[in-house]
Protein backbone atom coordinates (compact mmCIF):
# COMPACT_ATOMS: atom_id res chain seq x y z
CA UNK A 1 0.00 0.00 0.00
CA UNK A 2 0.89 3.62 -0.85
CA UNK A 3 1.22 4.47 3.16
CA UNK A 4 3.38 1.98 3.80
CA UNK A 5 5.97 4.00 2.00
CA UNK A 6 6.08 6.91 3.98
CA UNK A 7 9.20 6.03 6.26
CA UNK A 8 11.12 5.63 2.80
CA UNK A 9 10.54 8.87 1.05
CA UNK A 10 9.63 10.90 4.05
CA UNK A 11 6.92 13.84 3.47
CA UNK A 12 7.15 16.77 1.51
CA UNK A 13 9.24 15.58 -1.84
CA UNK A 14 8.51 18.97 -3.57
CA UNK A 15 5.88 19.80 -1.59
CA UNK A 16 3.89 16.91 -0.93
CA UNK A 17 3.02 15.63 2.42
CA UNK A 18 2.98 11.77 2.36
CA UNK A 19 1.36 11.74 5.08
CA UNK A 20 -1.66 13.71 4.71
CA UNK A 21 -1.67 11.93 1.02
CA UNK A 22 -2.22 8.57 2.84
CA UNK A 23 -4.85 9.72 5.94
CA UNK A 24 -7.20 10.57 2.41
CA UNK A 25 -5.86 7.30 0.74
CA UNK A 26 -7.03 5.36 4.10
CA UNK A 27 -10.19 7.87 4.60
CA UNK A 28 -11.26 7.02 0.36
CA UNK A 29 -10.80 3.14 1.02
CA UNK A 30 -12.74 3.12 3.85
CA UNK A 31 -15.60 4.79 2.31
CA UNK A 32 -14.92 2.58 -1.02
CA UNK A 33 -15.10 -0.56 1.22
CA UNK A 34 -18.20 0.94 2.89
CA UNK A 35 -20.08 1.38 0.01
CA UNK A 36 -19.37 -1.98 -1.38
CA UNK A 37 -20.32 -3.56 1.14
CA UNK A 38 -23.51 -1.84 0.95
CA UNK A 39 -24.18 -2.91 -2.46
CA UNK A 40 -23.65 -6.00 -1.90
CA UNK A 41 -25.91 -6.23 1.16
CA UNK A 42 -28.68 -4.43 0.06
CA UNK A 43 -28.59 -6.57 -3.55
CA UNK A 44 -28.76 -9.45 -0.91
CA UNK A 45 -31.49 -7.92 0.20
CA UNK A 46 -33.69 -6.57 -2.14
CA UNK A 47 -32.66 -8.11 -5.10
CA UNK A 48 -34.92 -11.26 -6.90
CA UNK A 49 -32.33 -13.81 -8.60
CA UNK A 50 -34.90 -14.94 -11.27
CA UNK A 51 -34.00 -12.45 -13.27
CA UNK A 52 -37.24 -12.35 -15.41
CA UNK A 53 -35.92 -8.61 -16.88
CA UNK A 54 -33.11 -6.08 -16.57
CA UNK A 55 -35.15 -3.46 -14.85
CA UNK A 56 -35.58 -2.57 -11.00
CA UNK A 57 -39.04 -2.86 -9.98
CA UNK A 58 -41.29 -0.86 -7.77
CA UNK A 59 -40.96 -3.16 -4.70
CA UNK A 60 -37.14 -3.47 -5.23
CA UNK A 61 -36.34 0.43 -5.85
CA UNK A 62 -38.39 0.96 -2.41
CA UNK A 63 -36.17 -1.73 -0.68
CA UNK A 64 -33.26 -0.37 -2.17
CA UNK A 65 -33.82 2.91 -0.44
CA UNK A 66 -35.02 1.51 2.81
CA UNK A 67 -31.98 -0.70 2.98
CA UNK A 68 -29.26 2.17 2.63
CA UNK A 69 -31.12 4.16 5.15
CA UNK A 70 -30.63 1.04 7.64
CA UNK A 71 -27.44 -0.18 6.50
CA UNK A 72 -25.70 3.27 7.53
CA UNK A 73 -27.93 3.18 10.88
CA UNK A 74 -26.39 0.04 10.99
CA UNK A 75 -22.87 0.85 10.34
CA UNK A 76 -23.32 4.23 13.24
CA UNK A 77 -24.75 1.83 15.84
CA UNK A 78 -21.62 -0.30 15.47
CA UNK A 79 -18.98 2.21 15.52
CA UNK A 80 -20.39 3.53 18.52
CA UNK A 81 -20.71 0.41 19.85
CA UNK A 82 -16.97 -0.17 19.64
CA UNK A 83 -16.15 3.31 20.75
CA UNK A 84 -17.64 3.06 23.79
CA UNK A 85 -15.89 -0.42 24.40
CA UNK A 86 -12.49 1.39 23.63
CA UNK A 87 -12.26 -1.39 21.28
CA UNK A 88 -7.83 -2.67 21.38
CA UNK A 89 -7.33 -6.38 21.05
CA UNK A 90 -9.39 -8.10 18.84
CA UNK A 91 -6.65 -8.79 16.10
CA UNK A 92 -3.48 -10.19 16.86
CA UNK A 93 -1.29 -7.26 16.49
CA UNK A 94 -3.69 -5.18 18.71
CA UNK A 95 -6.21 -3.20 16.81
CA UNK A 96 -6.69 0.94 17.65
CA UNK A 97 -7.42 3.93 16.02
CA UNK A 98 -9.84 6.60 16.75
CA UNK A 99 -13.20 7.16 14.03
CA UNK A 100 -16.58 8.42 14.32
CA UNK A 101 -19.39 7.92 11.99
CA UNK A 102 -19.29 8.31 8.17
CA UNK B 1 -13.99 14.21 1.45
CA UNK B 2 -12.52 17.48 1.66
CA UNK B 3 -9.65 18.19 -0.49
CA UNK B 4 -9.33 22.11 0.25
CA UNK B 5 -6.26 21.78 2.37
CA UNK B 6 -4.33 20.03 -0.38
CA UNK B 7 -1.55 22.34 -2.07
CA UNK B 8 -1.33 22.00 -6.15
CA UNK B 9 0.85 19.23 -5.82
CA UNK B 10 -0.97 17.35 -3.17
CA UNK B 11 -3.80 17.38 -5.04
CA UNK B 12 -2.32 16.27 -8.38
CA UNK B 13 -1.00 13.19 -6.91
CA UNK B 14 -4.00 12.73 -5.11
CA UNK B 15 -5.39 12.93 -9.00
CA UNK B 16 -3.29 10.52 -10.34
CA UNK B 17 -3.91 8.07 -7.63
CA UNK B 18 -7.54 8.24 -7.25
CA UNK B 19 -7.94 7.37 -11.35
CA UNK B 20 -5.55 4.36 -10.57
CA UNK B 21 -7.47 3.15 -7.35
CA UNK B 22 -11.14 3.95 -9.94
CA UNK B 23 -9.64 1.36 -12.53
CA UNK B 24 -8.75 -1.18 -10.08
CA UNK B 25 -12.22 -0.69 -8.42
CA UNK B 26 -13.98 -1.24 -11.71
CA UNK B 27 -11.66 -4.33 -12.92
CA UNK B 28 -12.91 -5.59 -9.03
CA UNK B 29 -16.46 -4.80 -9.92
CA UNK B 30 -16.33 -6.45 -13.01
CA UNK B 31 -14.74 -9.39 -11.85
CA UNK B 32 -17.29 -9.32 -8.70
CA UNK B 33 -20.40 -9.22 -10.67
CA UNK B 34 -19.04 -11.56 -13.58
CA UNK B 35 -18.90 -13.84 -10.83
CA UNK B 36 -22.38 -13.43 -9.16
CA UNK B 37 -23.80 -13.61 -12.56
CA UNK B 38 -22.83 -17.07 -13.38
CA UNK B 39 -22.98 -18.23 -9.90
CA UNK B 40 -27.14 -17.64 -9.89
CA UNK B 41 -27.62 -18.32 -13.78
CA UNK B 42 -25.67 -21.62 -14.55
CA UNK B 43 -26.47 -24.49 -12.59
CA UNK B 44 -26.34 -27.05 -15.97
CA UNK B 45 -23.23 -28.15 -17.11
CA UNK B 46 -24.67 -30.65 -19.47
CA UNK B 47 -22.89 -28.66 -21.68
CA UNK B 48 -20.43 -25.90 -22.35
CA UNK B 49 -21.99 -23.34 -24.03
CA UNK B 50 -24.41 -20.82 -22.47
CA UNK B 51 -27.72 -21.70 -23.43
CA UNK B 52 -29.98 -18.76 -24.50
CA UNK B 53 -31.93 -19.22 -20.75
CA UNK B 54 -28.93 -18.38 -19.34
CA UNK B 55 -27.34 -15.30 -21.76
CA UNK B 56 -30.92 -13.93 -20.88
CA UNK B 57 -30.28 -14.27 -17.01
CA UNK B 58 -26.85 -13.39 -17.25
CA UNK B 59 -28.15 -10.06 -19.31
CA UNK B 60 -30.33 -8.94 -16.69
CA UNK B 61 -28.31 -9.53 -13.72
CA UNK B 62 -25.88 -6.84 -15.08
CA UNK B 63 -28.28 -4.68 -16.39
CA UNK B 64 -30.08 -4.91 -12.85
CA UNK B 65 -27.04 -4.87 -10.86
CA UNK B 66 -25.71 -1.69 -12.76
CA UNK B 67 -28.93 -0.14 -11.89
CA UNK B 68 -28.76 -1.06 -8.36
CA UNK B 69 -25.23 0.07 -7.76
CA UNK B 70 -26.70 3.59 -9.37
CA UNK B 71 -29.64 3.69 -7.12
CA UNK B 72 -27.62 2.47 -3.95
CA UNK B 73 -25.00 5.08 -4.80
CA UNK B 74 -27.43 8.20 -5.21
CA UNK B 75 -28.75 7.36 -1.55
CA UNK B 76 -25.47 7.35 -0.50
CA UNK B 77 -24.38 10.25 -1.55
CA UNK B 78 -27.64 11.70 -0.30
CA UNK B 79 -26.72 10.69 3.62
CA UNK B 80 -23.28 11.80 3.01
CA UNK B 81 -23.57 15.11 1.47
CA UNK B 82 -21.81 17.37 3.96
CA UNK B 83 -18.65 18.16 5.26
CA UNK B 84 -18.60 15.20 7.69
CA UNK B 85 -15.46 13.30 7.64
CA UNK B 86 -14.98 8.83 8.14
CA UNK B 87 -11.97 10.02 9.92
CA UNK B 88 -13.56 12.25 12.46
CA UNK B 89 -11.42 12.01 15.37
CA UNK C 1 7.42 -12.52 15.31
CA UNK C 2 10.84 -11.75 16.29
CA UNK C 3 12.64 -8.67 15.46
CA UNK C 4 15.65 -9.39 17.21
CA UNK C 5 18.06 -9.08 14.24
CA UNK C 6 16.19 -5.47 13.10
CA UNK C 7 18.28 -2.36 13.84
CA UNK C 8 16.99 0.46 14.98
CA UNK C 9 16.11 2.09 11.98
CA UNK C 10 14.37 -1.13 10.70
CA UNK C 11 12.19 -1.60 14.06
CA UNK C 12 11.37 1.91 13.68
CA UNK C 13 10.26 1.55 10.02
CA UNK C 14 8.22 -1.44 11.16
CA UNK C 15 6.65 0.36 13.85
CA UNK C 16 5.17 2.83 11.73
CA UNK C 17 4.00 0.06 8.96
CA UNK C 18 2.90 -2.14 11.61
CA UNK C 19 0.45 0.87 13.46
CA UNK C 20 -0.67 1.72 9.68
CA UNK C 21 -1.59 -1.85 9.31
CA UNK C 22 -3.31 -2.15 12.42
CA UNK C 23 -5.28 1.24 11.80
CA UNK C 24 -6.26 -0.13 7.85
CA UNK C 25 -7.33 -4.12 10.14
CA UNK C 26 -9.37 -2.04 12.83
CA UNK C 27 -11.67 -0.19 9.65
CA UNK C 28 -11.95 -3.48 7.87
CA UNK C 29 -12.47 -4.95 11.05
CA UNK C 30 -15.30 -2.34 11.33
CA UNK C 31 -17.01 -2.45 7.89
CA UNK C 32 -16.74 -6.42 8.39
CA UNK C 33 -18.66 -6.14 11.95
CA UNK C 34 -20.98 -3.47 10.60
CA UNK C 35 -22.48 -5.78 7.68
CA UNK C 36 -22.33 -9.09 9.15
CA UNK C 37 -24.63 -7.97 12.17
CA UNK C 38 -26.59 -6.02 9.49
CA UNK C 39 -27.27 -9.32 7.64
CA UNK C 40 -28.36 -10.96 10.68
CA UNK C 41 -30.51 -8.56 12.16
CA UNK C 42 -32.32 -6.63 9.60
CA UNK C 43 -34.48 -8.52 7.68
CA UNK C 44 -37.62 -5.97 7.45
CA UNK C 45 -37.44 -3.49 4.95
CA UNK C 46 -40.90 -2.12 5.25
CA UNK C 47 -39.64 0.65 7.38
CA UNK C 48 -36.20 2.55 6.98
CA UNK C 49 -35.86 3.36 10.89
CA UNK C 50 -34.68 0.39 12.43
CA UNK C 51 -36.67 -1.32 14.96
CA UNK C 52 -36.09 -1.60 18.93
CA UNK C 53 -35.63 -5.19 18.03
CA UNK C 54 -33.30 -4.69 15.47
CA UNK C 55 -31.40 -2.56 17.14
CA UNK C 56 -30.74 -4.39 20.38
CA UNK C 57 -29.75 -7.24 17.86
CA UNK C 58 -27.33 -4.81 16.33
CA UNK C 59 -25.67 -4.53 19.92
CA UNK C 60 -25.68 -7.67 21.15
CA UNK C 61 -23.98 -8.78 18.05
CA UNK C 62 -21.36 -6.28 18.09
CA UNK C 63 -20.75 -6.70 21.85
CA UNK C 64 -20.83 -10.54 21.10
CA UNK C 65 -18.51 -10.38 17.88
CA UNK C 66 -15.72 -8.30 20.01
CA UNK C 67 -16.04 -11.09 23.03
CA UNK C 68 -15.69 -13.82 20.49
CA UNK C 69 -12.52 -12.03 19.17
CA UNK C 70 -11.33 -11.55 22.40
CA UNK C 71 -11.36 -15.52 23.16
CA UNK C 72 -10.41 -16.58 20.00
CA UNK C 73 -6.91 -13.90 20.46
CA UNK C 74 -6.35 -15.41 23.39
CA UNK C 75 -6.35 -18.76 22.57
CA UNK C 76 -4.78 -18.31 18.78
CA UNK C 77 -1.42 -16.32 21.39
CA UNK C 78 -1.39 -19.34 23.43
CA UNK C 79 -0.86 -21.49 20.78
CA UNK C 80 1.72 -19.75 19.05
CA UNK C 81 3.74 -18.73 21.93
CA UNK C 82 7.37 -19.28 21.34
CA UNK C 83 9.76 -19.07 18.64
CA UNK C 84 7.88 -20.82 15.86
CA UNK C 85 7.61 -19.00 12.57
CA UNK C 86 5.02 -18.98 10.01
CA UNK C 87 7.61 -18.40 7.40
CA UNK C 88 10.34 -21.24 8.92
CA UNK C 89 11.29 -22.87 5.87
CA UNK D 1 -0.27 -1.01 -4.29
CA UNK D 2 2.65 -0.60 -6.32
CA UNK D 3 0.83 1.62 -8.76
CA UNK D 4 0.78 4.35 -6.17
CA UNK D 5 4.45 5.24 -6.02
CA UNK D 6 3.95 6.59 -9.33
CA UNK D 7 4.15 9.88 -8.68
CA UNK D 8 6.61 9.50 -6.06
CA UNK D 9 9.41 7.94 -8.49
CA UNK D 10 8.14 8.81 -11.65
CA UNK D 11 8.91 6.92 -14.19
CA UNK D 12 12.58 6.28 -16.05
CA UNK D 13 14.98 5.33 -12.73
CA UNK D 14 17.62 3.78 -14.64
CA UNK D 15 15.53 3.03 -17.89
CA UNK D 16 12.30 1.76 -15.93
CA UNK D 17 9.45 3.27 -17.78
CA UNK D 18 6.93 2.70 -14.03
CA UNK D 19 3.67 3.42 -16.21
CA UNK D 20 4.43 0.45 -18.27
CA UNK D 21 4.96 -1.76 -15.05
CA UNK D 22 2.24 -0.56 -13.29
CA UNK D 23 0.09 -1.33 -16.37
CA UNK D 24 1.10 -5.16 -16.45
CA UNK D 25 0.62 -5.51 -12.63
CA UNK D 26 -2.50 -4.47 -12.82
CA UNK D 27 -3.01 -6.70 -16.05
CA UNK D 28 -1.94 -9.46 -13.72
CA UNK D 29 -3.75 -8.75 -10.71
CA UNK D 30 -6.65 -9.10 -12.84
CA UNK D 31 -6.19 -11.88 -14.20
CA UNK D 32 -5.16 -13.94 -11.15
CA UNK D 33 -8.38 -12.19 -9.57
CA UNK D 34 -10.18 -13.62 -12.29
CA UNK D 35 -8.49 -16.77 -12.40
CA UNK D 36 -9.19 -17.37 -8.53
CA UNK D 37 -13.14 -16.84 -9.09
CA UNK D 38 -13.30 -19.17 -11.82
CA UNK D 39 -11.05 -21.76 -9.32
CA UNK D 40 -14.03 -20.96 -6.42
CA UNK D 41 -17.04 -20.99 -8.73
CA UNK D 42 -16.38 -24.15 -10.23
CA UNK D 43 -14.87 -25.92 -7.41
CA UNK D 44 -19.02 -24.51 -5.82
CA UNK D 45 -20.25 -25.84 -9.05
CA UNK D 46 -18.72 -29.19 -9.62
CA UNK D 47 -16.67 -30.86 -6.55
CA UNK D 48 -18.51 -33.05 -4.06
CA UNK D 49 -18.25 -32.12 -1.14
CA UNK D 50 -18.23 -35.60 0.67
CA UNK D 51 -14.69 -36.26 0.29
CA UNK D 52 -14.51 -39.84 0.20
CA UNK D 53 -11.47 -39.59 -2.01
CA UNK D 54 -9.24 -37.38 -3.03
CA UNK D 55 -9.38 -37.95 -6.68
CA UNK D 56 -11.40 -36.15 -9.07
CA UNK D 57 -13.98 -38.44 -10.56
CA UNK D 58 -15.19 -38.63 -14.18
CA UNK D 59 -18.28 -36.61 -13.76
CA UNK D 60 -16.36 -33.74 -11.73
CA UNK D 61 -13.53 -33.61 -14.87
CA UNK D 62 -16.39 -33.16 -17.20
CA UNK D 63 -17.88 -30.68 -15.69
CA UNK D 64 -15.01 -28.89 -14.53
CA UNK D 65 -14.68 -28.55 -18.29
CA UNK D 66 -17.38 -27.10 -19.06
CA UNK D 67 -17.67 -24.47 -16.15
CA UNK D 68 -14.40 -23.01 -17.37
CA UNK D 69 -15.95 -22.59 -21.00
CA UNK D 70 -19.25 -21.30 -19.05
CA UNK D 71 -17.31 -19.31 -16.74
CA UNK D 72 -15.50 -17.83 -19.35
CA UNK D 73 -18.44 -16.74 -21.48
CA UNK D 74 -20.17 -14.77 -18.73
CA UNK D 75 -17.12 -12.61 -18.01
CA UNK D 76 -17.27 -11.92 -21.97
CA UNK D 77 -21.09 -11.51 -22.06
CA UNK D 78 -20.93 -9.20 -18.79
CA UNK D 79 -18.05 -7.60 -19.99
CA UNK D 80 -19.82 -6.66 -23.18
CA UNK D 81 -22.80 -5.35 -21.46
CA UNK D 82 -21.05 -3.12 -19.23
CA UNK D 83 -19.17 -1.63 -22.19
CA UNK D 84 -22.51 -1.22 -24.01
CA UNK D 85 -23.76 0.52 -20.61
CA UNK D 86 -20.53 3.09 -20.89
CA UNK D 87 -20.82 2.03 -17.22
CA UNK D 88 -19.57 5.03 -15.50
CA UNK D 89 -21.28 5.89 -12.10
CA UNK D 90 -21.14 2.48 -9.91
CA UNK D 91 -18.35 3.20 -7.26
CA UNK D 92 -18.76 6.62 -4.85
CA UNK D 93 -15.49 7.74 -6.90
CA UNK D 94 -17.03 7.30 -10.34
CA UNK D 95 -15.21 4.07 -11.83
CA UNK D 96 -14.01 4.25 -15.33
CA UNK D 97 -12.04 2.14 -17.38
CA UNK D 98 -11.58 1.06 -21.17
CA UNK D 99 -11.21 -2.92 -21.27
CA UNK D 100 -11.61 -5.85 -23.77
CA UNK D 101 -12.25 -9.32 -22.96
CA UNK D 102 -9.49 -11.81 -22.06
CA UNK E 1 0.59 -11.27 -21.02
CA UNK E 2 3.48 -10.14 -23.31
CA UNK E 3 6.84 -8.46 -21.95
CA UNK E 4 8.11 -8.05 -25.24
CA UNK E 5 8.28 -4.51 -25.54
CA UNK E 6 9.98 -4.45 -21.82
CA UNK E 7 13.79 -3.62 -22.06
CA UNK E 8 16.08 -5.32 -19.40
CA UNK E 9 15.74 -3.53 -16.43
CA UNK E 10 12.04 -3.60 -16.61
CA UNK E 11 11.84 -7.18 -17.42
CA UNK E 12 14.25 -7.78 -14.26
CA UNK E 13 11.51 -5.82 -12.07
CA UNK E 14 8.75 -7.26 -12.94
CA UNK E 15 10.52 -10.83 -12.51
CA UNK E 16 11.35 -10.07 -8.82
CA UNK E 17 7.54 -8.35 -8.74
CA UNK E 18 6.33 -11.30 -9.82
CA UNK E 19 8.08 -13.62 -7.52
CA UNK E 20 6.67 -11.96 -4.90
CA UNK E 21 3.19 -11.75 -5.95
CA UNK E 22 3.37 -15.76 -6.08
CA UNK E 23 4.50 -15.77 -2.64
CA UNK E 24 1.23 -13.82 -1.42
CA UNK E 25 -0.84 -15.54 -3.97
CA UNK E 26 0.23 -19.00 -2.52
CA UNK E 27 -0.29 -18.36 0.74
CA UNK E 28 -3.39 -16.70 0.28
CA UNK E 29 -4.41 -19.67 -1.55
CA UNK E 30 -2.86 -22.07 1.26
CA UNK E 31 -4.96 -19.89 3.70
CA UNK E 32 -8.10 -19.94 1.82
CA UNK E 33 -8.15 -23.79 1.49
CA UNK E 34 -7.60 -24.39 5.11
CA UNK E 35 -10.59 -22.34 5.84
CA UNK E 36 -12.48 -24.04 3.30
CA UNK E 37 -11.71 -28.03 4.25
CA UNK E 38 -12.29 -26.66 7.56
CA UNK E 39 -15.68 -25.41 6.92
CA UNK E 40 -16.41 -28.40 5.32
CA UNK E 41 -14.78 -31.11 7.21
CA UNK E 42 -15.60 -30.06 11.06
CA UNK E 43 -18.78 -29.85 12.21
CA UNK E 44 -18.06 -31.59 16.11
CA UNK E 45 -17.04 -29.25 18.30
CA UNK E 46 -17.30 -31.76 21.26
CA UNK E 47 -13.46 -32.83 21.45
CA UNK E 48 -10.42 -30.14 20.69
CA UNK E 49 -8.66 -33.01 18.91
CA UNK E 50 -9.26 -33.90 15.35
CA UNK E 51 -11.37 -37.42 14.16
CA UNK E 52 -9.79 -39.83 12.09
CA UNK E 53 -13.07 -38.87 9.93
CA UNK E 54 -12.46 -35.03 10.07
CA UNK E 55 -8.30 -35.77 9.21
CA UNK E 56 -9.36 -37.63 6.03
CA UNK E 57 -11.81 -35.59 4.98
CA UNK E 58 -9.40 -32.92 5.27
CA UNK E 59 -6.84 -34.59 3.13
CA UNK E 60 -8.75 -35.76 0.84
CA UNK E 61 -10.16 -32.15 0.27
CA UNK E 62 -6.67 -30.75 0.09
CA UNK E 63 -5.85 -33.29 -2.58
CA UNK E 64 -9.10 -32.68 -4.44
CA UNK E 65 -8.56 -28.82 -4.85
CA UNK E 66 -5.46 -29.10 -5.88
CA UNK E 67 -5.97 -31.94 -8.77
CA UNK E 68 -9.37 -29.55 -9.57
CA UNK E 69 -7.03 -26.16 -9.63
CA UNK E 70 -4.91 -27.47 -11.97
CA UNK E 71 -7.67 -28.45 -14.09
CA UNK E 72 -8.95 -25.21 -14.36
CA UNK E 73 -5.64 -24.01 -14.67
CA UNK E 74 -5.03 -26.44 -17.88
CA UNK E 75 -8.12 -25.54 -19.35
CA UNK E 76 -7.69 -22.03 -18.82
CA UNK E 77 -4.53 -21.73 -20.03
CA UNK E 78 -5.91 -23.38 -23.57
CA UNK E 79 -8.61 -20.79 -23.70
CA UNK E 80 -6.21 -17.67 -22.84
CA UNK E 81 -3.80 -18.57 -25.57
CA UNK E 82 -2.36 -16.14 -28.21
CA UNK E 83 -1.69 -12.96 -27.77
CA UNK E 84 -5.26 -11.11 -26.92
CA UNK E 85 -4.94 -8.94 -23.80
CA UNK E 86 -7.27 -7.94 -20.79
CA UNK E 87 -6.44 -4.56 -20.92
CA UNK E 88 -6.81 -4.27 -24.75
CA UNK E 89 -8.46 -1.16 -25.25
CA UNK F 1 2.15 -3.33 -1.77
CA UNK F 2 5.27 -2.27 -0.08
CA UNK F 3 7.27 -5.27 -1.18
CA UNK F 4 6.77 -4.16 -4.28
CA UNK F 5 8.64 -1.00 -4.12
CA UNK F 6 12.06 -3.29 -3.25
CA UNK F 7 13.38 -2.79 -6.79
CA UNK F 8 12.60 0.90 -6.95
CA UNK F 9 14.44 2.11 -3.76
CA UNK F 10 16.65 -0.93 -3.03
CA UNK F 11 17.89 -2.47 -0.03
CA UNK F 12 19.66 -0.14 2.68
CA UNK F 13 18.79 3.16 2.30
CA UNK F 14 20.12 4.52 5.91
CA UNK F 15 20.97 1.19 7.01
CA UNK F 16 17.29 0.11 6.16
CA UNK F 17 17.27 -3.75 4.84
CA UNK F 18 13.78 -3.58 2.80
CA UNK F 19 14.84 -7.35 1.71
CA UNK F 20 13.99 -7.93 5.30
CA UNK F 21 11.48 -5.22 6.35
CA UNK F 22 9.01 -6.69 3.42
CA UNK F 23 9.43 -10.29 4.77
CA UNK F 24 8.40 -9.43 7.90
CA UNK F 25 5.34 -7.72 6.75
CA UNK F 26 4.74 -10.48 4.76
CA UNK F 27 4.51 -12.98 7.81
CA UNK F 28 2.44 -9.95 9.48
CA UNK F 29 -0.34 -10.52 6.98
CA UNK F 30 -0.12 -13.86 6.94
CA UNK F 31 -0.39 -14.57 10.12
CA UNK F 32 -3.22 -11.63 10.11
CA UNK F 33 -5.66 -13.63 7.87
CA UNK F 34 -5.31 -16.84 9.47
CA UNK F 35 -6.41 -15.14 12.29
CA UNK F 36 -9.25 -13.71 10.86
CA UNK F 37 -10.25 -16.48 8.98
CA UNK F 38 -10.09 -18.34 12.17
CA UNK F 39 -12.35 -15.69 13.59
CA UNK F 40 -14.84 -15.89 11.09
CA UNK F 41 -14.67 -19.39 10.98
CA UNK F 42 -15.18 -19.98 14.50
CA UNK F 43 -18.04 -17.59 14.62
CA UNK F 44 -19.96 -19.23 12.26
CA UNK F 45 -19.13 -22.33 13.58
CA UNK F 46 -19.77 -21.42 17.65
CA UNK F 47 -22.35 -18.11 17.82
CA UNK F 48 -25.47 -18.37 18.00
CA UNK F 49 -27.05 -15.79 15.77
CA UNK F 50 -30.18 -15.22 17.72
CA UNK F 51 -28.26 -12.10 19.42
CA UNK F 52 -30.69 -12.14 22.56
CA UNK F 53 -28.03 -10.76 24.55
CA UNK F 54 -24.39 -9.76 24.28
CA UNK F 55 -22.35 -12.91 26.20
CA UNK F 56 -20.61 -15.74 25.18
CA UNK F 57 -22.68 -18.15 27.20
CA UNK F 58 -20.73 -21.68 28.45
CA UNK F 59 -21.18 -23.67 25.45
CA UNK F 60 -20.13 -21.25 22.47
CA UNK F 61 -17.15 -20.21 25.04
CA UNK F 62 -16.12 -24.18 24.98
CA UNK F 63 -16.67 -24.14 21.44
CA UNK F 64 -14.50 -21.13 20.86
CA UNK F 65 -11.49 -22.98 22.50
CA UNK F 66 -12.34 -26.69 20.78
CA UNK F 67 -12.63 -24.69 17.03
CA UNK F 68 -9.10 -22.85 17.60
CA UNK F 69 -7.58 -25.83 18.64
CA UNK F 70 -8.87 -27.68 15.80
CA UNK F 71 -8.58 -24.89 12.79
CA UNK F 72 -4.89 -24.73 13.65
CA UNK F 73 -4.92 -28.47 13.26
CA UNK F 74 -6.40 -28.39 9.81
CA UNK F 75 -3.82 -25.51 8.94
CA UNK F 76 -1.14 -27.43 9.54
CA UNK F 77 -2.40 -30.53 8.08
CA UNK F 78 -3.32 -28.84 4.77
CA UNK F 79 0.39 -27.44 4.86
CA UNK F 80 2.02 -30.35 5.04
CA UNK F 81 0.19 -31.58 2.43
CA UNK F 82 0.56 -29.35 0.34
CA UNK F 83 4.66 -29.36 1.07
CA UNK F 84 4.73 -32.90 0.20
CA UNK F 85 2.68 -32.25 -3.37
CA UNK F 86 5.82 -30.18 -3.86
CA UNK F 87 2.50 -27.66 -4.87
CA UNK F 88 3.77 -25.75 -7.60
CA UNK F 89 1.54 -25.06 -10.60
CA UNK F 90 -1.88 -23.74 -9.03
CA UNK F 91 -2.14 -20.50 -9.96
CA UNK F 92 -1.78 -19.12 -13.77
CA UNK F 93 1.63 -17.37 -12.95
CA UNK F 94 3.16 -20.71 -10.97
CA UNK F 95 3.11 -20.48 -7.79
CA UNK F 96 5.35 -21.31 -5.19
CA UNK F 97 7.20 -20.70 -1.53
CA UNK F 98 8.51 -22.57 1.01
CA UNK F 99 6.57 -22.49 4.30
CA UNK F 100 6.36 -24.50 8.00
CA UNK F 101 3.56 -24.74 10.38
CA UNK F 102 2.25 -21.73 12.39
Amino acid sequence: MSFLGGGRAPASAGGVNQEKIEMAMTELDTVTDFFNRMVQSCHAKCISTRYADGDLNKGESVCIDRCVAKFNEVQKKVGEKLQSRGQANTTPGGGAGGFGAF
Amino acid sequence: MDFSNFNGAEQAQMTKIIEKRQMQDFLRMYANLAEKCFNTCCNDFTSKALSSKEETCILNCTEKFIKHSERVGARFAEYNAGPKSVMST
